[in-house]
Order: structure tokens, then C-alpha cells, then sequence
């Protein structure tokens, strides 16, 4: 079936290779599923043009790197996938280190804008046509200091930057339009994230998002880490879907080493992850009804998760943070007992799931507060590059493992669930409908799972290699650009699923209620662990006390008896 | 400072309730010793039973939801009982706070001395029954006060959804209070009528009660605590007791009518008894009901009182008029 | 905002403290504050509410507002934008103030200890806490990468005084 | 129409699925990792597990006459990597999760190992349960060189080869 895809569409992608050969630049290396070019800044928006017309093109990922030491440029990786063709493009920018300057996008991909926002504060990459935004990197950061470089290390900047206790004051005016923070300690956030709602009345007129509150500089202390220890980092961007950036990891490493993974360790690999969909989706189905202020549904949608926790820790050995994956396969087996034991767990959830959804869906407030709200139209998730539950909620057919597959989705189909609605419902819809597909995922895989080793014994690292690892997380897509180094990854760039899906919330929160918010901006399964390794946005910050924190005691660290 | 402040307020209250009380004689003579033994046990119940209750209540939920639920019934009475025990940590001065909700405490004591006065004495009236609707509607108001003491967000939007619902819904408890009351006191008392009549005044008790579906101004996912937010220590003990004792009273309205309705009971001590019991049952179902069903929105919860009274009204004057033509 | 704070003393005694704490021990509203933890733990605390684990049994409550809190149960390795806010909800409950840092983040910093943009674990702010005036009376640390949620209960166990710890520190020679 | 009701029918069918954990036996299955435990019998301080630990729990110090490896539960990720890394197996993963502690220093575990002092420079490098295995293994030819100091050792090693010439 992928094939016949290849068929049809071909001659659109010939034509583009034509294009892109007859660019002013070296030709483009093909591989496989990589096409990769190098052209120049000033091409730049000729090319994007040219691409953004491609049918079902749509932005992975955007990635700095400084390669001055290599090469004596900063390096943009701009990441384009074409779905239908299981292709994806890499356009690659150098620019010089005296005139770091590059033309925005953003007006042709709108996806781009934190990207480059981003890349502006950690890299230090101006980009024209845009307002310098004031970094926030934490407020009082120092200027023209970007941690990303290789100028510092991460001891290096601990020295350079001495952070202060400053206690924000916000106060409310009371005008007609009422700013409502939602957050960042708000019950219907788990995580420490800030929204402004502009209210008027109970409607809501405009959204804004202060974030970044979860930035802990994941990607500088991966690039001070060994190859094997990273994984154990990445599986710590997130808590609820951690094992898919480890993953997401190790298949970035394996590509751009062309490291074979033994056929075991993928389909163990495919198991863990869909157990981890599993269990992330019941978790959002019971929080949904939560805050919806059905906290039975709450409490029945976790008792019945609770039992795949368990599951998940007889494979693993942890609840979560799996700790599973190195480079080059998994470092536990699963064997007869488990395999037999998973299925038990697996009818049992499934039936229970079915049980109850049934029951919860009908009830009334649920039914009423889901349908119609935080509508998000097809053309706009489109536009803004939307991915996982999102976009297929509003009639995108966008699903990594049928569309870039990896690990053991090579063996198996996998249809994407979509509605078109696009409204809360059709997401809950999605979300619901993929637990079942999961576990009959899960079957298959159990079913078939081969014989063998589950890692190779032993491999070399090679510097400066690309690559990319994309997994389907629960959420959405979760996308790895790597660079080898000699002993741990020259630059490591991760992209997770809400970062491009945030985007969409001002548009499914206006002109809804504000009792609809919090259902509304959970609707795409936010995770602000993933998206806050990096900083963008600043803060509108009054400042009223500064208490001087010049040094932070390490007394209690220390062994005084 | 705080203990001093509590109790000036609260002599200040009892005072004002012991004069409501005397000026309120509704010509009541005071009877034997007996009706006067069981007003003193019926108010001491609807004095310490609330929070039992609530933690019956706790217990049910936690039934429904599959887990084990807090440790014995008294629960709620061991939070009372620490949140008495805690500091203050206020915005503003903690006198604004106190005073309101010391008031609106003493309001439901006194309430429920008004109660039992009815429930023992069986003599209602439309003085009483008045001047207990004018007593919730001025506990709301009391509470809807403190709540706008505080400049949070949160709290102003809590306070305005519960002024809009509060407005419709005590326009609906009113109405039916007063139907109630004419259609128990017409002396053939027609079944057909009450049931129509007792049916939306159970709703309109049940939606005053701030539980589930409307329980919009402390929306906890959308407005953190909402109302409650800036409350802290002793004041919000005394808040929640308050509220559990008006949330009793509240359900114990209905259950007058009908008691008052079969006067069965010659006994005024075994009927007042039938009277918690039956109280106690409503609590239960209600806190069943709550359980089972979703929060509403604002706007939604408007619309659909606004139609449930509409066609409530239809519904008794279409039964009225059918039965005088019978 | 200013914050009128009513204290009874600069720091509870031992005695005050075991006092206050017996008050405590039948009833524990907690208020959940995420310092830019991964969620493991946080979705962990939601575990401890859910039906298998019920805390509701010890007469824990969530609540959503530090003003109805006892316990702060603090995860994350405090990343520097949310310090501020720490502060701020740490200030918003009355005493006694009692902390339970959960996972390794909140204890230790986990992996994250070294960044530039994470202040590495409860410890290492205590002090800075002191300075400003606001007393914690009773810290638990549970370690666990997430702390799973037995772990979790056994933390506030030991909170509450109801088990004795297990850990000691330990020198052995080899 | 009411068919939200079924919920109260679900939930008498599933009943009451909550663990009393302290009071019973908690959950755990037989594969989770918990607390590691390092055998300080066995363990020679060759500092292999305080290379590969992802968040630096395990550390090897020099304090006073005794080199140090001390683990650092409240740091601890619990993914059992210097289990498998040690070459001597002298670390064990438990099933212990039950750590919380008071004082963060009941969080920590040392184990004590006998210090080698260079005989040339005078620092303090490496334990002497290692040297000792090293020498056990390689035989008598090392004795000298086994205490210095890897600095001092390739200067020794350089005079050697140089007066052979």
C-alpha cells in the first residue's frame, strides 16, 4: 500500500528534485528517506516558497548548531516532511559568525516562529523582519550570553549566571477585559505553565502564553553527557512519554551511524510504546473528565490505568522513566511469562475501557461541554504544522508510524484514527479510539515477536553525522536531530509534540467560555516538560522586590552530623 | 489579636441573633417541657450533624468511585477542627473577613433554632416561612461579601457566577417555598399539587446547595478554589461549617412540608426524629446524585434553570386548574 | 500584594511542633507544587488520590490553594523562573509549614543538578528560605526517579510520625 | 437516557480496589529497581559505576586518609546502569523504595576504602584494594610501579626505557 502511494505521486516529487538540482547550490544527497541541500541565506525564501506549494509539506523541526569549530559556521537546519512520500527534506543554512543573520519565515510557515525565536536566544541568530524579542532565558540573564554555544560549558555557565529571587506582582485592573492567569499553579495544569486569558465577561477574547517555566537546559547537558547516559536523560523530558524520547534518541544515533538494531529489540521497543500510549491516554481521558468536574470518571479512567502502570513495570522495571533503552537495542528481555501475562492485562483493560467509556461519555455535562468547544478548523492545522491527536481531530491523516516507520511498525499497518470535527469531542474521540487500536497493536506485536539478540555487542562512534529519530508519541510527533560527537552528541535537538500544537490554542480559545479553558487547552494533551527544554518568550515582568540570592548555599548538601 | 477579634464579633452576632430571636415570637406560647427538651436536641443536631454528614458523604463518593474513602465519618469534623487551630494568612485585614462570616454563622444557628421551632411546635406560618427564606438569601449575600474582599481573579469571577445563579435559583426557591406553603396549608391538601410543588423546590434545594453540576464558584479545575481561595485557617473552618449547616438546613426544608403535611405523629420528640431521618435520607440522595453527574457551565446552567422553573410553573398552574374543575 | 502574616512565634519548638503535628495527623490538606519537574511524580500524586492507592484514607485532601494547605508536596529540581513562585506559595500557607520533597529532583536535582537554568534540588534553597523569613517547620525527602506512589505514602508516613524511618546514613569499610 | 446511573451498578461489581499499603504488602512486581546496594566486601573502588551514573550519584572522594565512593540515594534515577557496568558485581539492585528520610544526610551511603599514597609525589590516587587485585592478576613485574601515581608511573616508565638505551 505504501507503494502504490509512490506510484501515483511520484512525478510531484521528481519535480521537486528537479527543482532543487537546479538550484545555485550543490546537488542534493538522496538517501533513503533523507533528502538534504545546502543553499545559501539568501535563497532561502525563494526555496521555502517553493516548497510550502508542495502538497502535505509541513514543518518537522527547525535546528541552530555551532559548527564553528568544524566548518567556521553557525549551521540552520530547517526539517520538512512529506507525508505521502514517507520522505523528509533538510534544507541547510551556514551562516558566518560576523553577520549572524537570516531571513525570517515566518510569514510564509507560521510553525516557525518559536523555532526561530528560540534559535535568536540560545544561539544568538538574529533573524530580519522581526522584533528582537527580549530573551528569557530567566529574566536577568545575562546579555549576549547564548548557553547553546560552544564558547561555554555547562560549568561555565553556572559561574557566569548568579540568579536572584525576584518576586513578580501582577495585579489585576478592573477593566472590561479581565486578565485571567491560568497558572502557573492552577489545579487544571499539573506542571508550572502560564496562561493570560483576556476575559470579557465569560468569554474569551484573546490567549496568550507566558511559559517556559520547565526549562532545565536539557539539550547544553546532553552535549556534556556520554552517548549511553544521554538516553536516561531524554527519558527524563517527560515523565508521561519519556520511553518515546529515549527512542526518538537512540533511532536518531542508529541512522546516523547506520547502526542495524536487532529485530527483538524494535519489536520490544513498539511494545513499551504502546503500552506507554496506552497508559498516557487513559491519563488523559481521566483528567479530561476531571475538568469537566466528573471526578468519578476521574477516579474509574485511573483505577483502570493503574493496572497497566503495573504492567509496565513487570516489562521494564520502572513505572515510568523506563530506563530500557541504550544505542543499539534494549537492555531487557521480555520473555514467555511476561508476553503471557500482558495479554491477560490487555483483554481485561480493554473490556473495562470499553465498559466505562460507554457510561462516562453519556453523561450529560460531559456530552454538552465536549461537543462543539475549542473548535480547531482543518486549514489551520494544516497551516501550523500540527501534529498527533490535534491534527487527526480535525481530519489530518498525520501518523509518524505509518508515515516515517520505525522500529517494529515497519512489520505492521497502522491506520491514523481521524475525525473531522475537530472539536474537543473529536479529540477525546481520537484519544479513545487509539487505546483500542493500541492494544490491538499490542497483540500483534506480542504475537510476533522474533527471536534473537536484543542489542548489538558494541559500536563506534563517528563525529559529525546527521540524523533524525521521529517517534509518534501520545501527543503528537517527537522529533530528535543529532550530531554526533566523539563521545557524546555534538548537537542534540528535540522537538516535542507541543511545541508545534500549542500554537493552536489561541485559536480554539477564542470566543469560547471560560469555563471551557482548561478542558479546552487539555484537548492537546499539553506536556510542558517536553516543550520548556528551551526558552523563548519573555515575561511581562513588574518587578517589585529583589532579594539578592548571590550565592545558593550548598549547606544542606553537605554531610554535617 | 485574632482570638479577640473572633470573639468580639461573635458576642457582637449573638447579641443581634438573640434579639431576632425574642422579637420573632410569630405568637408562639411556649409550651411544655417536652417540645421545649426536643427544640434544644433538634437544634443541637442541626448543629453537629452537617459535618457528620459530610462524611457520610465523603465515605458514599468514595463507594461510587471504587477506593476506600476517608478513615471513618468523623473526618470532616477533624478538618474543622484543625483548620480552628491554624494560622491566619490573609491579604487584608482579617477583621472584613471575620465579621461577615461569624454573621452568617450565627444566621444558621439561628435558622435552625427557627426550624425546630416550626418542626416541634407544628404552627408554620408565612411569617416564618418568609423570614426563613429572607435569612438564606441574607446568608448568601453575607458569603457573596467576603468572597469580593479579595482582589483575585479567580475570586471575582467565582463571586459573579454565583451571584447569577444565586438570583435565578432563589427566584425559583421562593416561588415554590410560598406555593409549598399555600398548598399544605389549603386543608383538603391535594397529593397531585404537592408532588408538583415539592418536586422543583427539591430541585431549587438541591442547586442552593452548590454541589456538583452548579457548584460553578469553586470550580476547582477552571478557578482553583474560586471563591474560597484566599481563605485560610479559622476563617475558612468556619466557612465550611457554616456552609455544611446551611447546606442541612437547606435539605431540611422539603422534608417540613411533608412531615407537616401527614401529621401522623402525635409525639413531637418521635416526629421531629422522623424528621432528621428523612432529612438524612435527601442529604444521601442528594450526595448520590452529585456524585454521578458532571459539572455545568455558566451560561448553561442559566438556560436550563430558567426552563426548569418555566415548565415547573406551567406544569402546577396546568394541575391547579385541572383539580379545581374536578 | 502585601501579605498580613499573624505569627504565633519566630519557630515552633519541638514540643509546639509535636503538638501541632498531632492536630495534623488526622487530617492533611496538601497542596501539589510542580518546580519544573518531568511529571512522573506529579502524575504519581494524582496516583496516590486515584482509587488504588486512595491517601484520602489518611485523611489527605488535594486542594488548590496554598492559603487551605498543611503540606507542600514540591517536585522538580526548582527550575530558576519558578523560584519566585515557590517563594510566593511557600509564603501563602500558614503554619506549621511542612514540606515533603518528592523524587529525586526535589532531593538531590536528579540528572538536572549541574544545568544553568535549575537551581538543584530543596536543600540548596533552605537557607535562602531562612534569610527571608519563612520557616519550614518539618522537611521528608523521598528519593525515587518517579517516586512511586507507595513511596510516596510511606513519605508522608513518616511525615505524619506514623512509621519510623528506614534510611541511616551508613559508613562501611570494605 | 440515564445512562450515566450504570456507573453506581460498575462500581458495586468492581468494589473497593484500594491497597492499604502500609498496613499490607505494597505492589511491587519482581522486576522494579529500586535503592542500589553496593557489597563492600567485593567492591574494590575502581570508580567504573561513578563514570557511567547518568546524574553523578555515585562519586568517588578523597577524604583524609580514605578514598570514598558514595552514593547518593536523593540523586539516584534507579536505573541500575552501574550494575551492569561494575566489573566486580559488587552492586546490587534492590527492591527498596521505603527512603524517605528526615535529614537529607541519612540519603547517603559511603563505603570506605584504605587509600594508596604515591611514593614519589605524595598523592593520594587510588584505593588499595584495587592495586592489590591489579597485582594479584598481573604478578610480581609491577610491584614497583603499582604505587605511583599514573603521572609519576609513565615518568618512572620513560626514565626506565631510556637508561635500557
Amino acid at each position: 500500500m505504501k507503494e502504490s502511494y509512490n506510484v501515483v505521486k511520484n512525478d510531484e516529487l521528481s519535480s521537486l528534485y528537479n527543482y532543487l538540482s537546479n538550484l545555485k547550490a550543490p546537488p542534493p544527497t538522496i538517501e533513503e528517506d533523507l533528502v538534504k541541500i545546502i543553499i545559501r541565506r539568501e535563497n532561502l525564501r525563494e526555496v521555502i516558497e517553493y516548497l510550502s506549494k508542495c502538497d502535505g509539506i509541513f514543518l518537522r523541526t527547525m535546528m541552530a548548531s555551532d559548527e564553528r569549530k568544524v566548518e567556521g559556521f553557525f549551521k540552520l537546519y530547517y526539517v520538512f516532511g512529506l507525508d505521502k512520500h514517507h520522505k523528509n527534506i533538510v534544507i541547510e543554512v551556514p551562516i558566518s559568525e560576523e553577520d549572524p543573520v537570516v531571513p525570517s519565515i515566518v510569514d510564509i510557515v507560521k510553525a516557525i516562529d518559536w523555532y526561530e525565536r528560540e534559535a535568536q536566544d540560545l544561539m544568538g541568530i538574529k533573524f530580519s523582519e522581526k522584533i528582537p524579542h527580549k530573551f528569557v532565558l530567566p529574566d536577568d540573564w545575562p546579555e549576549n550570553v547564548h548557553p547553546l554555544r560552544k564558547d561555554y560549558t555547562i560549568q561555565d555557565l553556572s559561574k557566569l549566571y548568579k540568579p536572584r529571587v525576584v518576586a513578580h506582582a501582577k495585579e489585576v485592573e478592573a477593566e472590561a477585559v479581565v486578565v485571567v492567569p491560568i497558572g502557573p499553579y492552577h489545579p487544571a495544569l499539573h506542571e508550572p505553565e502560564y496562561f493570560e486569558l483576556y476575559v470579557r465577561g465569560e468569554k474569551v477574547v484573546d490567549t496568550r502564553y507566558v511559559g517556559f517555566m520547565v526549562h532545565r537546559g536539557i539539550e547544553k547537558l546532553g552535549e556534556s553527557m556520554k552517548y549511553d547516559q544521554v538516553p536516561f536523560l531524554a527519558e527524563r523530558i517527560c515523565g508521561i512519554c519519556g520511553f518515546v524520547h529515549s527512542t526518538s534518541y537512540c533511532q536518531a544515533i542508529e541512522r546516523a551511524l547506520k547502526i542495524n538494531v536487532p529485530e527483538r529489540a524494535e519489536y520490544i521497543r513498539s511494545t513499551i510504546l504502546e503500552i506507554e500510549r496506552i497508559h498516557s491516554h487513559l491519563l488523559w481521558i481521566g483528567v479530561a473528565f476531571h475538568l469537566l468536574g466528573y471526578d468519578t470518571g476521574f477516579m474509574h479512567a485511573w483505577r483502570i490505568r493503574e493496572q497497566v502502570m503495573i504492567l509496565a513495570e513487570l516489562l521494564t522495571g520502572s513505572r515510568k522513566t523506563y530506563g530500557l533503552n541504550i544505542v543499539g537495542g534494549v537492555r531487557r528481555d521480555i520473555d514467555e511469562d511476561k508476553v503471557k501475562k500482558s495479554l491477560e492485562v490487555l483483554d481485561k483493560v480493554e473490556k473495562e475501557v470499553k465498559n466505562f467509556i460507554d457510561i462516562a461519555l453519556s453523561v450529560p455535562q460531559v456530552k454538552t461541554r465536549l461537543k462543539g468547544t475549542g473548535y480547531l478548523p482543518k486549514p489551520d492545522a494544516i497551516a501550523l504544522s500540527l501534529v498527533g491527536p490535534t491534527t487527526r481531530g480535525s481530519g489530518v491523516p498525520r501518523d509518524v508510524r505509518r508515515d516515517y516507520p520505525y522500529a517494529a511498525y515497519k512489520y505492521l499497518d497502522v491506520e491514523p484514527i481521524t475525525r473531522s470535527e475537530g472539536d474537543n469531542m473529536a479529540r477525546a474521540e481520537v484519544r479513545v479510539e487509539e487505546v483500542f487500536q493500541s492494544i490491538a497493536i499490542l497483540r500483534q506485536l506480542l504475537d510476533k515477536i522474533p527471536r534473537g539478540s536484543i542489542a548489538i555487542e558494541s559500536w563506534e562512534a563517528e563525529p559529525y553525522k546527521f540524523g533524525i529519530g521521529a517517534v509518534e508519541a501520545p501527543r503528537g510527533e517527537v522529533i530528535h536531530v543529532i550530531i554526533t560527537g566523539t563521545y557524546s552528541p555534538y548537537r542534540w535537538r528535540v522537538r516535542a509534540p507541543t511545541y508545534q500544537n500549542l500554537l493552536a490554542i489561541p485559536i480554539m480559545l477564542r470566543d469560547g467560555d471560560l469555563a471551557d479553558a482548561p478542558v479546552t487547552i487539555a484537548s492537546i494533551d499539553p506536556c510542558f516538560s517536553c516543550t520548556d527544554r528551551a526558552i523563548v518568550i519573555n515575561i511581562r515582568s513588574k518587578k517589585v522586590e529583589e532579594v539578592p540570592l548571590s550565592f545558593l548555599s550548598t549547606k544542606g548538601l553537605k554531610l554535617t552530623r | 489579636m485574632l482570638v479577640r477579634g473572633f470573639l468580639i464579633s461573635f458576642i457582637i452576632n449573638i447579641r443581634i441573633a438573640i434579639i431576632i430571636i425574642n422579637n420573632n415570637h410569630f405568637g408562639d406560647p411556649m409550651a411544655d417541657p417536652l417540645d421545649i427538651a426536643t427544640i434544644i436536641a433538634s437544634v443541637l443536631l442541626y448543629v453537629f450533624l452537617p459535618p457528620l454528614l459530610d462524611g457520610v458523604e465523603r465515605k458514599i463518593k468514595a463507594d461510587i468511585q471504587s477506593r476506600y474513602g476517608p478513615p471513618t465519618i468523623f473526618q470532616t469534623w477533624f478538618d474543622i477542627l484543625k483548620l480552628m487551630s491554624k494560622e491566619v494568612v490573609i491579604p487584608i485585614n482579617y477583621i472584613f473577613y471575620i465579621v461577615p462570616i461569624s454573621l452568617s454563622f450565627t444566621l444558621s444557628i439561628v435558622l435552625s433554632v427557627i426550624m425546630s421551632q416550626i418542626i416541634t411546635l407544628s404552627n408554620m406560618s408565612l411569617m416564618k416561612i418568609i423570614s426563613v427564606f429572607v435569612f438564606l438569601t441574607s446568608i448568601h449575600v453575607l458569603n457573596m461579601l467576603t468572597y469580593l474582599f479579595s482582589s483575585n481573579p479567580f475570586s471575582i469571577i467565582g463571586t459573579f457566577r454565583v451571584m447569577t445563579l444565586n438570583i435565578l435559583n432563589e427566584v425559583g426557591l421562593a416561588l415554590f417555598l410560598i406555593l409549598m406553603f399555600i398548598v399544605v396549608t389549603n386543608s383538603p391538601c391535594s397529593i397531585m399539587l404537592s408532588l408538583f410543588t415539592i418536586t422543583p423546590l427539591t430541585i431549587a434545594v438541591y442547586i442552593s446547595h452548590g454541589r456538583l453540576p452548579y457548584d460553578l464558584h469553586e470550580a476547582e479545575p477552571e478557578l482553583a478554589s474560586g471563591s474560597l481561595i484566599e481563605f485560610s485557617g479559622p476563617i475558612l473552618g468556619l466557612y465550611l461549617y457554616s456552609h455544611l449547616i446551611e447546606r442541612y438546613i437547606l435539605t431540611s426544608l422539603p422534608i417540613l412540608f411533608i412531615i407537616y403535611m401527614f401529621k401522623v405523629f402525635q409525639n413531637v420528640f418521635v416526629m421531629s426524629l422522623v424528621f432528621h431521618v428523612f432529612t438524612i435520607v435527601l442529604y444521601i440522595i442528594f450526595a448520590v446524585v452529585s456524585v454521578i453527574l458532571g459539572r455545568s457551565k455558566v451560561n448553561l446552567a442559566v438556560k436550563t434553570l430558567a426552563f426548569l422553573y418555566f415548565l415547573a410553573i406551567i406544569i402546577w398552574i396546568g394541575v391547579y386548574i385541572v383539580e379545581r374543575i374536578i | 500584594m502585601q501579605v498580613q502574616q499573624i505569627q504565633p512565634d519566630e519557630s515552633l519548638g519541638r514540643g509546639a511542633l509535636e503538638k501541632a503535628l498531632q492536630r495534623l495527623r488526622k487530617s492533611v490538606w496538601v497542596f501539589h507544587l510542580n518546580t519544573g519537574s518531568c511529571n512522573g511524580c506529579d502524575i504519581e500524586i494524582l496516583d496516590v488520590l486515584t482509587p488504588w492507592f486512595d491517601v484520602e484514607r489518611f485523611g489527605i485532601k488535594l486542594v488548590a490553594s496554598p492559603r487551605h494547605a498543611d503540606v507542600i508536596l514540591l517536585t522538580g529540581p526548582i527550575t530558576i523562573k519558578t523560584l519566585p513562585r515557590l517563594i510566593k506559595a511557600l509564603r501563602g500557607v500558614p503554619r506549621p509549614r511542612l514540606v515533603l520533597a518528592i523524587g529525586s529532583c526535589a532531593v538531590g536535582g536528579n540528572i538536572w543538578f549541574e544545568s544553568y537554568s535549575t537551581i538543584g534540588g530543596f536543600p540548596r534553597i533552605m537557607d535562602t528560605l531562612h534569610e527571608l523569613g519563612i520557616t519550614i517547620d518539618k522537611i521528608v525527602f523521598i528519593p525515587g526517579c518517579p517516586a512511586r506512589p507507595e513511596a510516596i505514602i510511606y513519605g508522608v508516613a513518616v511525615l505524619l510520625g506514623l512509621v519510623e524511618q528506614k534510611s541511616q546514613y551508613k559508613r562501611v569499610k570494605a | 437516557m440515564v445512562k450515566f446511573v450504570r456507573v453506581i451498578p460498575l462500581a458495586t461489581k468492581v468494589g473497593t480496589v484500594t491497597i492499604k499499603y502500609p498496613f499490607e504488602k505494597p505492589l511491587v512486581t519482581e522486576s522494579f529497581r529500586g535503592a542500589i546496594e553496593v557489597d563492600p566486601s567485593k567492591c574494590t573502588g575502581c570508580g567504573a559505576c561513578t563514570r557511567i551514573c547518568p546524574p553523578k550519584a555515585l562519586s568517588l572522594i578523597v577524604e583524609g586518609g580514605s578514598l570514598i565512593l558514595r552514593y547518593f540515594v536523593g540523586k539516584c534515577i534507579f536505573c541500575g546502569m552501574c550494575a551492569d557496568t561494575c566489573p566486580e558485581k559488587a552492586i546490587k539492585v534492590t527492591r527498596e523504595f521505603e527512603l524517605a528520610s528526615e535529614h537529607i544526610y541519612d540519603l547517603y551511603t559511603d563505603v570506605e576504602h584504605e587509600i594508596i599514597t604515591c611514593k614519589r609525589c605524595g598523592t593520594k590516587f587510588v584505593s588499595k584494594k584495587l592495586v592489590d587485585k591489579v597485582r594479584s592478576k598481573v604478578g610480581e613485574p609491577l610491584d614497583e610501579l603499582a604505587y605511583l601515581c599514573p603521572t609519576c608511573r609513565r615518568i618512572e616508565m620513560l626514565s626506565k626505557t631510556l637508561i635500557f638505551r
